[in-house]
């Protein structure tokens, strides 16, 4: 009978770690602190040479951010569970809906497609890094504000950075034209319409913006 | 030149370009049909709304799914010694470890058994390629998909079928060891006195056709064998012996993946004896006695977060069951537990809409009205609980084009597919989709205008639906679609469009069509809950998910509009089952605007009471000499008042009814323990939805859409759209905008291209990346598209609002078949999604269309 | 299975179990060095260990004369059939394992035409050699066993009876003839199933005639009499084109071998060749033996 | 053991910022090393765990496999140059529009953003059999999974299957083909320059490969010829949507023509077979003809022949003959009055 499925063949080894730790992590909500802890565990698996050679810089949203590296680490893997920085969403993990797009030096990427070696040092732009430091929003911002743009939002990260990068070389464009700048990022709300509504309101704001 | 894009319409540069004058809804209120910012869109726009994949525990644990390589088996044996040898790898779950789940309670004292038949998180015996097997707890997701590899697992295949007439056929296969349909044994007589007997969970049975029902189907035709439902209404015969034109038409839907952006990944982690559960769902209140049925646990002990979800659309109803694999790792680990589910797992255990494959024949009197209508329908409905595409589709056919007499037959047939559940409009787009190109055609023979076809059709008023019990039939609270049909007309410029010559240019083919729609839009009976606090502010506890269509926050609006308070006075509590919500309705079924917008005004009109017995009993007189208006309760007419503020401080000072220390008798148990956890923090105001209706609620959308066709390359491209909407009173235009288009879209999915591809050999699914099961992108959808509501109040509610969410799938995809049958003419296409190749295919080989009953190409 | 894990390709099936699909294609090379090992070690051994061979002495010899200078030992349609099995096996060979070691070319088609006109030379020549030809003359027979027992003794220097002259087919002939078939037929059986799952002109595609393991087990086994009919084809080769061999060799082109190699090498009443009966016109070596 | 098709196994990553040094590192590593270029294709492998190098080398670093410079005899691209630059760039839009246009409709802009032009013609096949780590003919198996009796093959091959029905799915490639492209290769012996359309290999000669590149190769820089440019181009690609989906079919056209007559031309079709399939008989049947609709007709009819459809792929023979036709006979704009 032992050579048949039973719950003892498959047993485990609960780890007791204190309650207070990790509720405390939960508060905080994946931030930095938690990320090195379970990054230094993880190298226990990948017989990579030590930590030391994957400690790399980063430029993220302005900041010089350092973190512990696997080779095949992608940058939203990178950004989201070691820079704490949530707002970059992975919605396939396979460079088809755009949740994840962000700007590697003003260029539109799908963080997911994208190993975090091959930025070292490059200039990394997020959802996180768009509004000013005391909270004013970006235009393209504001514009889904004042729209209502986007109904789960969980694409909207991604469709605001491309949209950023396009307005910045394409200040005026038609729906349409918008829309093929914006065309590689999926909405499965399929709010287009309201979508597309909002980045032509965000594009009126950054051409007023940049009258001002 | 490449691919010869239609040219673009509209060059405006502006946010509007089409809607023009920005039309104006809720004529005389303050709230109620304006636009406004919602409270959550700083978060989303700035990255910082949490969806349940953000959030991280110390310490956290990644667990991986291992799933079944076969359609069906049996697990003979699991080898994970050398897993569980690996470092880093700290728990195995499997389903021998889960607990069954528990049965269920009605609010009537009903227990619903819980079928030992129905579907788990993980299982022994996978009934589709793709089920999870085990999870892997690891210390991150490397190491845990190492472990998977890893793991040895001993198979015993087991027969198996992909396509429901494979298992119709006499000696097919049956996906499950004892059959291929559920029945459905009637519940025993209630005894005398105590609570209604539990109905016994359904079982599962055989149904088999005969050689001569395949026979007997012409090429190309849906073969009819008996199935066990049915019902009619009306003479059929006399029906259709004096029909002008009789129809006998075959179309197939495809099985669409929810898709949803957000996968349904889940972190879960215990904490004195609770768990608290982080994942997204439609319906946060209505989603912990499901979380706590699956954990077979009291729903005491269940905490859910889920401020923001990644799109629902029918697969997150009450989350998903998968989410206790985290939560029961978790607790053999006394560690967190974070489980991603990636996109390809999603789309095994992520959920999709059943195809269905229907054969309607249908009796046209000369001006084009239905006489006759005789529709069956079968579903491919996966192994698990039968979903209510089947019947439903019935109910939508008969309420949206009121034919004469109709009988209805369908059965929901089991297969080794990855399980279904509902998806906007179940059903609904399915009947609407398989009747709409019947319409078109029939308008055709008959040299009738599409919208006239329609218009004679058209359901209005309390328009009947459903099958004929004890001489009564069901019927609608209200139905506008006639005028929404007019006018979208108007708009849309049917006749110009219709009238304009030539059809053709070069290759290029235009065609113009239109579609009605409708779905089920609202239901009763739940209960609202808020606070005015000692600083004078309105507080609503709103127990609605967070999907985006801001009906967690929109409802809300009619009550402080009651209230007579400006919204910046007013606050939203949603997300957190720990922050004492009401019973609220699941947002499914596109209730919640109905549902709740009654709720919110039956909860307004309690405080606005308690406000006027508070201010009758410290500034004397009867309550009703006081009114309620510019945050104050105050003596008509002018005179002694006070504001909320002081009322709030007031009603602490009375306690009972007024602080909730009292709770209202009628009100459900969920929101009777928010009440008292709330007690003493303000005037505390509670009620239940106690208004009458008279009628089921049903909302309707006329959908019109312009399609150009490249006849020598099959390419099409919607140049057009418009949905003209029937909702009831717009309580929030712009989300309404949002929901009408957005789900028209995802109806136009449909049509553009959506679609499961199996492999029959080894009954393995081959579309599991987007570029094969294809969601449309925002370059399919047209650049404009054009929406608008009636903005007539329903009569069977207080507020007037309707549910949109489903009513306009239908019309969405349909609306397309039609035009694109108005450029191609008929026979090009009998199934759905129509893509090049159906139509060079058909062209080429001078019609029918190729493979016309295989729904996976 | 570690064993044959390495002798053999493993793949996942679609249901993710382990399927044989192939040979290890470093096979091809173990047959290949097997067959040259066996040249240098034969060659060696015939030039310096080998003493002449030594056979019974004659019971009294037939009259020489009535043998025919040319003794007749392949008729033109056996000839023919050798040749043509000949060449389709080398096409087969080539078609096959020349791509595997980086000669690359469209080999597939040849490869199946060769295939089938091997399996109907061999189909005629079973018909042939049953009916037309002494079916038993390749099979071993009791003589064979003793004479091969006593040489076997004689090499290893123990006392025995020297062996007698051959009949009309050595034994190591003999014995090469029953592996051909046995990889031969192997081959064959397992090619022609395989035609199934290519584009040919005898029947429709239908690649899943069988499961996944059998398959893999029919693609082993092609395999696997692959590499071995490398090696005795390599063997076949080497001996025809041994000097002591000669004569033989030239018996499959010309159709006969001289009275003297006849003589020296068989036994005229185990491979008796009938007198010539003198009429004119006839032609040496024209005379009807039973072969 | 069991299979999971998510999260990429790990590996060495190693950035080499020169040819040079690429070359010895591919030549230190042999089979075990993997070229990474814009990686799109090659995360999918990984991440399905299907393809597990122990090496991967990154040519991202590499400048001088970057930018398009003009020659003698027209422009050389450097392999690594991404789509968009090559979508955008200025002389390439006014000459060589045909390659322009092929950039501009591959997946989507972020994907042509970091995908490479020696990326997108070395990518491998989107056989869904094959992508799906079955063990087929061309994953080194014994089997075409597509081309059996129930197999689901309607995105797959009309001409030259043999056993594997893939095809290439490349959009850049026809174009490069038709505008008679040289591909700059680099190996063990030294600078090696292929046509364009032999750059390209069926299943008849490798089944496992869609290209000529052996390990240690490194495909340096795309050269095209001054010959064409300014020709008269046709480009076309069919899709189910009008992003990120992958060609049913498309067609690359380069046509000189005087007094209305067909003097010289190159035509390519893709998805159609497992190589980008230069179409020489439709060229030499045309030349000397008018470039109009009958000549197209005719020439649609020539370029189908011997096509033989698998079940669900069927529509591609009329499709193909369309696209040909459109490419010499040209197709009629359709502008309504709306």
């Amino acid at each position: 009978m032992n050579d048949t499925v039973d719950a003892k063949l498959i047993g485990s080894t609960p780890e007791a770690i204190s309650r207070r730790d990790f509720i405390k992590g939960v508060v905080a909500g994946g931030v930095v602190a938690s990320s090195a802890s379970y990054l230094f565990r993880a190298s226990t698996l990948l017989g990579q040479s030590g930590v030391g050679e994957r400690l790399i810089t980063i430029n993220v949203n302005g900041q010089r951010r350092r973190a512990d590296v696997m080779r095949q680490e992608t940058l939203a893997w990178t950004l989201r569970h070691k820079l704490g920085l949530t707002g970059t969403k992975l919605g396939c993990d396979r460079a088809e809906c755009g949740s994840c797009t962000v700007l590697i030096e003003d260029v539109p990427h799908y963080a997911c497609s994208v190993l975090t070696h091959t930025v070292r040092d490059r200039k990394v732009l997020t959802i996180e890094g768009l509004a000013g430091a005391d909270g004013t929003l970006h235009p393209v911002q504001q514009g889904v504000v004042d729209e209502q743009g986007f109904q789960c939002a969980f694409c909207m990260p991604g469709f605001i950075m491309a949209s950023v990068a396009f307005l910045t070389t394409n200040p005026n464009p038609t729906r349409a034209e918008l829309a093929q700048g914006v065309s590689g990022n999926l909405c499965r709300c399929q709010d287009y319409d309201k979508i597309l509504t909002a980045l032509m309101r965000g594009a009126e704001n950054m051409r007023n913006a940049s009258h001002v | 030149m490449s691919e010869a894009k239609p040219e673009k319409k509209s060059e405006q540069k502006t946010a509007h370009p089409t809607q023009p004058s920005e039309r104006v809804y809720g004529v005389g209120r303050k709230l109620i049909g304006k636009n406004y910012e919602t409270p959550d869109l700083y978060a989303k726009v700035t990255g910082q709304a949490k969806y349940a994949e953000d959030y991280h525990a110390d310490g956290m644990l990644f667990c991986k799914l291992l799933l079944s390589p076969l359609p069906h088996a049996r697990v003979k044996h699991i080898d994970a010694r050398a897993a569980l040898a690996m470092p880093g790898v700290k728990a195995i779950l499997t389903a021998d470890e889960l607990p069954p789940p528990a049965d269920s309670l009605t609010d009537n004292g009903t227990v619903i058994k819980a079928n030992p038949k129905s579907e788990r998180a993980l299982t022994m015996e996978p009934l589709y390629q793709g089920e999870p097997i085990l999870a892997v707890a690891a210390v991150d997701e490397f190491t845990a998909a190492e472990a998977i590899e890893k793991i040895q697992i001993d198979f015993e295949p087991l027969p198996f079928v992909i396509d429901p007439l494979d298992t119709l056929r006499p000696g097919g296969p049956n996906p499950r060891t004892d059959g291929n349909i559920w029945v459905q044994s009637p519940p025993p007589t209630p005894a005398a006195g105590g609570p209604p007997p539990s109905p016994p969970p359904p079982t599962i049975g055989e149904l088999k056709w005969a050689h001569a029902d395949f026979a007997s189907a012409k090429d190309g035709q849906l073969p009819m064998g008996k199935v066990p439902g049915d019902w009619t209404y009306g003479d059929l015969d006399s029906g259709f012996r004096s029909a002008a034109l009789v129809l006998d038409e075959t179309f197939v839907t495809p099985d669409t993946s929810h898709q949803t952006l957000e996968t349904r990944s889940a972190m879960a982690y215990w904490q004195n004896g609770k768990v608290h559960v982080y994942t997204g769902t439609q319906s946060t209140a209505q989603s912990v006695p499901a979380i706590a049925r699956w954990l077979n646990i009291d729903p005491g002990n269940v905490v859910l977060i889920s401020e923001y979800t990644g799109g629902g659309f029918g697969s997150k109803i009450t989350g998903g069951i998968s989410l206790v694999i985290p939560a029961f790792l978790s607790k053999k680990t006394n560690t967190p537990v974070m489980m991603r589910i990636s996109r390809e797992e999603e789309t095994f255990i992520g959920r999709a809409r059943p195809s269905l494959m229907g054969r309607m024949k249908v009796g046209f009197s000369p001006e084009g009205r239905i006489i006759a209508l005789d529709m069956f329908v079968i579903s491919n409905n996966g192994p698990y609980d039968a979903n209510g595409d089947v019947p439903s589709s019935g109910r939508i056919v008969s309420l949206l084009y009121q034919p004469q007499a109709m009988r209805w037959r369908g059965a929901t047939i089991l297969t080794n597919t990855p399980p279904r559940s509902a998806q906007s409009s179940p059903g609904g787009l399915q009947g609407i989709i398989i009747m709409e190109p019947i319409i078109a055609k029939a308008a055709r023979k008959l040299g009738l205008d599409q919208v006239a076809i329609r218009r004679i059709n058209c359901p209005e008023g309390k328009a009947p639906f459903g099958p004929e019990v004890k001489g009564k039939r069901q019927y609608a609270t209200s139905a506008f679609l006639k005028e929404a049909l007019d006018r979208g007309a108007e708009q849309f410029k049917w006749r110009e469009r219709v009238a304009r010559t030539p059809k053709r240019i070069g290759t290029k083919v235009r065609g113009v069509g239109v579609s009605l729609s409708c779905y089920v839009g609202g239901t009763t009976g739940f209960d609202g809950l808020l606070v005015i606090t000692p600083d004078g502010r309105v507080r609503f506890q709103s127990g609605i998910g967070n999907l985006g269509t801001e009906s967690v926050v929109d409802v809300h609006r009619a009550g402080a509009e009651v209230l007579g308070v400006p919204w910046e006075k007013c606050d939203i509590t949603w997300g957190d089952t720990a922050k004492n919500l009401p019973f609220t309705c699941v947002s499914g079924g596109s209730q919640t605007t109905h549902a709740m917008t009654r709720a919110a005004y039956a909860v307004a009109m309690d405080a606005k009471k308690k406000l006027q017995e508070i201010a009758a009993k410290t500034l004397g007189g009867k309550p009703e000499q006081y009114e309620v208006a510019n945050e104050r309760v105050f003596r008509k007419g002018g005179g002694a008042g006070m504001t909320l503020a002081q009322a709030a401080k007031h009603a602490i000072q009375l306690g009972g009814i007024y602080d909730g220390h009292e709770a209202a008798p009628d009100l459900n148990k969920v929101t009777k323990a928010s009440v008292a956890a709330l007690a003493g923090q303000g005037l505390v105001a509670a009620a239940k939805d106690n208004y009458p209706r008279d009628g089921s609620t049903f909302s309707y959308v006329a959908s019109f859409a312009e399609v150009e066709v490249d006849i020598e390359t099959g390419k099409y491209y919607i140049v057009d759209f418009l949905a003209y909407a029937d909702v009831g009173s717009v309580i929030h235009p712009r989300a309404l905008g949002g929901q009408v288009l957005g789900r028209s879209v995802l109806g136009m999915g449909h049509a553009l291209g959506q679609k499961w591809v199996y492999d029959p050999h080894y009954g393995a699914m081959l579309s599991t990346r987007m570029y094969h099961s294809k969601p449309p992108t925002i370059l399919d959808a047209p650049v404009n598209m054009q929406w608008a509501a009636l903005d007539i109040p329903d009569p069977e509610t207080p507020v007037g609002a309707r549910g949109v969410g489903e009513p306009p799938v239908g019309g969405g995809c349909a609306s397309i078949l039609n035009a694109l049958s108005d450029a191609l003419g008929d026979e090009i296409f009998q199934r759905a999604p129509v893509n090049a190749d159906t139509i060079l295919t058909s062209l080429e080989a001078g019609r029918p269309m190729q493979h016309p009953l295989t729904a996976h190409i | 299975m570690g064993f044959l894990d390495r002798l053999l390709q493993w793949a996942k099936d679609p249901w993710g179990q382990n399927v044989p699909i192939h040979i290890a294609w470093f096979l091809i090379w173990v047959s290949v060095i097997a067959g040259l090992l066996f040249f240098m070690v034969h060659a060696v051994y015939v030039r310096y260990f080998a003493n002449p061979r030594k056979f019974a002495p004659e019971v009294p010899p037939p009259v020489v004369s009535a043998i025919p200078v040319r003794v007749p030992r392949h008729s033109l349609v056996a000839r023919l059939f050798h040749w043509i099995m000949a060449a389709a096996m080398l096409t087969l060979l080539f078609t096959a394992f020349l791509p595997k070691v980086g000669f690359q070319f469209p080999w597939v088609t040849y490869h199946w035409i060769a295939g089938a006109v091997l399996t109907l030379s061999i189909i005629f020549h079973i018909f042939h050699a049953s009916f037309w030809l002494d079916f038993w003359a390749i099979w071993p027979d009791k003589i064979d066993v003793t004479d091969a027992r006593h040489r076997v003794l004689r090499f290893l220097g123990r006392p025995a009876p020297p062996p007698g002259k051959f009949a009309k087919y050595p034994l190591e002939n003999k014995l090469y003839h029953g592996a051909i078939i046995a990889a031969g037929l192997s081959a064959i059986v397992t090619g022609v199933f395989m035609m199934f799952r290519v584009r040919t002109i005898f029947f429709p595609r239908n690649p899943y005639l069988f499961n996944d393991m059998t398959w893999g087990m029919m693609y082993v086994l092609h395999g696997l009499a692959g590499v071995g009919l490398i090696v005795l084809i390599m063997m076949h080769i080497y001996f025809g084109l041994r000097p002591e061999k000669r004569p033989i060799t030239k018996s499959m082109i010309l159709g006969w071998m001289s009275r003297d190699f006849y003589l020296e090498e068989h036994d005229p009443k185990r491979w008796v060749v009938t007198p010539i009966v003198k009429r004119t016109g006839s032609s040496p070596g024209t005379t009807r033996t039973e072969a | 053991m069991a299979v999971i098709r998510d999260v990429m196994s790990t590996f060495e990553l190693l950035q080499p910022n020169s040819i040079v040094e690429a070359q010895s590192l591919l030549e230190q590593h042999g089979r075990d090393a993997w070229v990474l270029a814009g990686g799109l294709d090659s995360f999918d492998w990984f991440k399905d765990r299907i393809k597990k190098p122990k090496t991967v080398v990154d040519l991202s670093g590499i400048e001088e496999l970057k930018g398009i410079r003009s020659t003698s005899d027209g422009i050389e691209i450097g392999a690594m140059t991404t789509l968009t630059e090559i979508e955008q760039h200025p002389v390439i839009k006014e000459k060589y529009a045909l390659l322009a246009e092929a950039a501009s409709v591959v997946a989507s802009p972020q994907i042509r953003n970091q995908g490479t032009i020696g990326g997108n013609v070395s990518q491998d096949t989107r056989c869904w059999y094959y992508r799906a780590g079955w063990p087929c003919y061309r994953a080194g198996g014994n089997i075409c999974y597509a081309d059996t009796p129930e197999g689901r093959n309607r995105e797959h091959a009309i001409l030259h299957a043999d056993r594997c029905v893939a095809v290439n799915p490349s959009d850049s490639a026809p174009a490069l083909i038709a505008l008679n492209a040289k591909f700059v290769i680099h190996t063990r012996k030294g600078e090696r320059v292929v046509d364009a359309e032999d750059y390209f290999i069926g299943p008849d000669i490798d089944i496992t490969r869609l290209h000529i590149l052996q390990p240690g190769d490194l495909l340096t820089a795309i050269r095209i010829p001054s010959a064409w440019a300014g020709a008269k181009f046709y480009f076309e690609k069919l899709r189910d949507r009008n992003v990120w989906d992958f060609p049913l079919l498309n067609i690359a056209s380069a046509m000189l023509i005087s007094e209305g007559k067909i003097q010289r031309i190159r035509i390519s079709v893709n998805a159609a077979a497992a190589r980008p399939l230069r179409l020489k008989t439709v060229e030499t049947a045309v030349l000397g003809k008018p470039a109009n609709a009958a000549t197209g007709e005719m020439a649609g009819k020539l370029a189908v022949q011997g096509a033989v459809p698998l079940q669900f792929n069927a529509y591609k023979i009329p499709l193909m003959r369309n696209l040909v036709k459109r490419a010499i006979g040209g197709v009629e704009k359709a502008t309504w009055a709306s």
